[in-house]
């Protein structure tokens, strides 16, 4: 049943240290907010899921809050690398990171898979490639009608999922809709769900088969406009380019990696100031 | 008719690459290059093509090149947009895509990609972001064009890690595996055009750009590279492909406040 | 790439005899007219696969249609059995019908994997029932990474599928909503697709993420209103009830069965007369 | 306040029905007489039932009782409609439904369906509808709650066939099947109600219905039942329970032209 809560107090109960945490948004609607204050509150040991990595987990990767990352393309889109998912892999800074790697179309259905409650999923990947050779999460089997080879991949089962929807009702139904990437998948898959929303409206208004997460699926529904920042929210606001091309400069070294951290997630007290202090940063490079 | 102004090797590329698409296919486009070449081909003699991205748009028709993979612009424009666990699973594995587009990071004679590790998987000299759909892109689209810049250091001898399989060994083995599509067909560069021997599956050029000698290309490859009998010249760009070209990179860069890649 | 052509002229050219047909629409939008043309044309030996096979598979088996029959409900929604399909199965009439039966989320997951080009799906179902033991359509594997065991069943990967839906536009693009059954799948799942709809439109104005079934893979659209009937559409008609009370009558035996058939369907032309005869049939009961 | 009125013994079995959802149950509806019960714990003590249909609508909340799984009414009230795969999939294998609530042409002991054949399968004397849903709620919902009439050729010592699986041969064995969900916890009939033995798992008598003596139910049943240690009487359907039902089988009658079944 969805609580209508601050997101400070939904990753407080929700999210443990150890958890497996899938933060899901495919360049569209990536749960920014929830990914700071998941830092904000000093989480360890988490296990993140998500197929494309991107800024978000950059972020939480650097701060130290990862032991292992389950992915399947981890770099800055249209910019270059993710810096600290690097230096994590190459380096072990902060600390060393497991990785287990696969394609999007085995990932999303390893998610398909979990909000279907099956242990496994089956495709026609990876014959010839040599990430099952590195990899204990990709093996064949035989279809027992035809005998063709088939890959298999487990379930990603996390115990959290977190996205961004553009609005709520307020029961808590959720509906989103442009670019769904795997959320539902992820929030069916996982044990617990927080989901940040752009607003909360009386009545959802929604169309017909529209994409909607009822209330009952979900643990908690924040209201953090400017949540997805900065990726974008369909209908609301647009992609931070920018932001992007500047996070090469701010997370290609350690001491201006930390720098930022500190002055945007650790020293501010929720997402609201964190926009602000953003706000002040650009006037000042305007300036 | 052709160019009469100066173009780019860049522009000619994409141009190159632009036109190995044609009016029915189907298309899984990568993002950069292959999303530069796949909309020009769009907007110049393939305007029927359906072009299919990885985060769920299908029969999208952006104004500008997006940025990344998810942009707004190719929701926008699309015919209709599924999830993105549809997309590889109805669409991609069920064999509804005739091309998929891709890029690489290195690439071997048999056209097989890496995108994954340069040197050792567990101690990596350099991390790469993965695969992203490109193994499943390599099984299962009908066939694959691969664009991506000529280097000695992209094109090796054999890749440290196939990520996605191209025609592996060569010869009959990538058959031997199975797979749906029948794998790479051509690999443009900023200097040639490259197809696979119908017999080995050894990558051989065909085609050399206007203004660069064979002897570039075997500079930038870092095996001893096959040519064909007779080498042809790629046609240089037309007026209309490079005025396209250029238009769409305008409102890109002006869209987005600089230029994507190509 | 979709053809705008008659119904007949599709039937014609697209369903074979002997074919495999999947003629879906879960209650709503169930493609009647293209049934009935099937039947005036007078297709023999098909497979017919449906989940709900309903009156419209109940005219064709009594019809001499079909050879066998994959399913896994059928009766008379709401009102009894499905008599021709009884006959055929208890009595050989009008010829013996083998059948290969599956309950629902089994026939529903066999046409996903259809649609995913995978030669089976995997589910939780049949652990302890009877079916199994009398097909060969469904069978158990293990998970290679837990070793549970799972129930495993082919994919359906018809010759032809049959749909109606709501709209297409002048390139053939569809847009079908409401309930949505497994048309979309069982579309892609075959290898050529006739739909009928109710109407074609300049503009589909469809709003995000709806269920388009693009021209590209459709074979044929043809624009038949009211081809649903006595099914419903979401949008334009309701459901005709009495109709399907009035068939346990006019199917309970053989002659009244053939009588009707011979009536409204392989002496009129198509489905406009076939509306008009059954429309003065029901202006005589009244009188 | 308990009823003054006359009810049928049908009215009693929906009532019954009806009581065992709770307001936080999601549960998974056949049509006839289990949409009937839980469409009226809806319009009663739980109107935050959650009701999904096996066509594809998720919190449906019809005016009128639907006639059949797909009537529009449904996707009209829901709060969305998704494929009838997703339903399948997501929602009952995904372990999201708490009660599934399911009628049936036979039952046994061990509350074991048959919807497929009277007789032998290759030669039936009756072929059934068949198993629809049911195979797949018996397997995955959390729990199933069984609702029809009680005869002795309904109510059989061993079921013909066993679409869907009950508690098999009772004791541990549908434990040892691994099935995600605990199976069936009551039976309800126009004549009383029945749960399984917490170590057996037979069907035993706990509450007759207000007039139904012991002998009317062994009368009604085609194995030696069992009754529990202190059989109660059902409470007779209250004010609310009665109108609530008559009322919306009115509506249905006026609706469809004719009342569905219970």
């Amino acid at each position: 049943m969805a609580e209508l809560t601050s997101l400070r107090a939904a990753v407080e109960s929700l999210v443990r240290d150890g958890d497996s945490v899938a933060m899901e948004g495919f360049t569209h609607l990536i749960p920014f907010a929830a990914g700071h204050e998941v830092i904000r509150q000093r989480r360890k040991n988490l296990v993140l899921v998500r197929m494309t990595p991107d800024l978000i987990y950059d972020q939480m990767i650097g701060a130290g809050c990862a032991r292992k990352l389950i992915f399947s393309w981890g770099g800055n889109p249209g910019v270059g690398s993710l810096h600290r998912l690097r230096d994590a892999v190459e380096h072990g800074w902060p600390h060393p990171l497991e990785l287990e790697e696969h394609g999007h179309g085995d990932l999303s259905n390893a998610y398909v898979a979990g909000a279907s409650n099956l242990p496994f999923a089956v495709s026609r990947d990876y014959a010839g490639s040599d990430l099952p050779h590195h990899s204990d999460a990709i093996r064949f089997i035989e279809c027992p009608f035809t005998g063709e080879r088939l890959a298999a991949v487990p379930s990603v089962r996390p115990d959290v999922a977190v996205i961004h929807a553009q609005k709520a009702d307020r029961k808590g139904n959720v509906l989103l809709w442009g670019i769904l990437g795997v959320q539902k998948e992820a929030v069916l898959a996982a044990r617990r769900a927080i989901v940040t929303v752009e607003e909360i409206v009386d009545e959802l208004e929604a169309w017909p088969n529209a994409c909607i997460l009822p209330h009952w699926i979900v643990s908690a529904v924040c209201r953090v406009p400017g949540g997805a920042h900065p990726s974008y929210a369909h209908g609301y606001y647009e992609r931070d380019n920018l932001f992007y091309q500047a996070w090469d400069a701010i997370s290609r070294d350690r001491e201006s990696f930390l720098a930022w951290v500190k002055r945007h997630i650790l020293e501010t007290d929720g997402f609201e100031e964190f926009k602000r202090v953003l706000q002040e940063g650009v006037a000042k490079e305007v300036r | 008719m052709n160019a009469q102004v100066p173009f780019t090797a860049a522009e000619m590329m994409t141009v190159a690459a632009s036109r190995l698409l044609r009016n029915g296919d189907v298309c899984f486009v990568g993002i950069g290059l292959p999303s530069a070449a796949a909309n020009l081909a769009r907007l110049t003699h393939a305007p029927g093509v359906v072009l299919i991205y990885e985060s769920g748009p299908i029969g999208a028709k952006p104004d500008v090149l997006p940025l990344s993979i998810g942009d707004g612009s190719l929701a926008e424009t699309a015919d209709t947009v599924v999830s993105t666990s549809e997309i590889f699973r109805y669409w991609l594995q069920g064999g509804r895509v005739t091309v998929g587009f891709l890029g690489a990071a290195q690439i071997d004679r048999f056209a097989n990609i890496n995108t994954t590790v340069i040197g050792d998987y567990a101690h990596p000299q350099v991390r790469l972001p993965g695969a992203g759909g490109a193994p499943e892109i390599a099984a299962c689209a009908g066939k694959v064009i691969l664009v991506l810049r000529q280097s000695a250091r992209a094109f090796v001898e054999r890749v440290d890690f196939i990520t996605s399989v191209g025609h592996l060994d060569g010869g009959e083995s990538r058959n031997r595996l199975g797979l749906p599509g029948q794998g790479p067909v051509a690999v443009v560069t900023d200097l040639c055009l490259m197809v696979p021997d119908a017999v080995t599956r050894e990558l051989t050029v065909t085609h050399l750009h206007p203004g660069v000698g064979a002897e570039n290309v075997r500079a930038a490859t870092g095996w001893k590279l096959r040519f064909a009998d007779a080498v042809k010249e790629t046609p240089t760009p037309t007026d209309l492909e490079l005025d396209t070209l250029r238009q769409l990179q305008r409102r890109t860069a002006l869209a987005h406040g600089r230029a994507p890649e190509a």
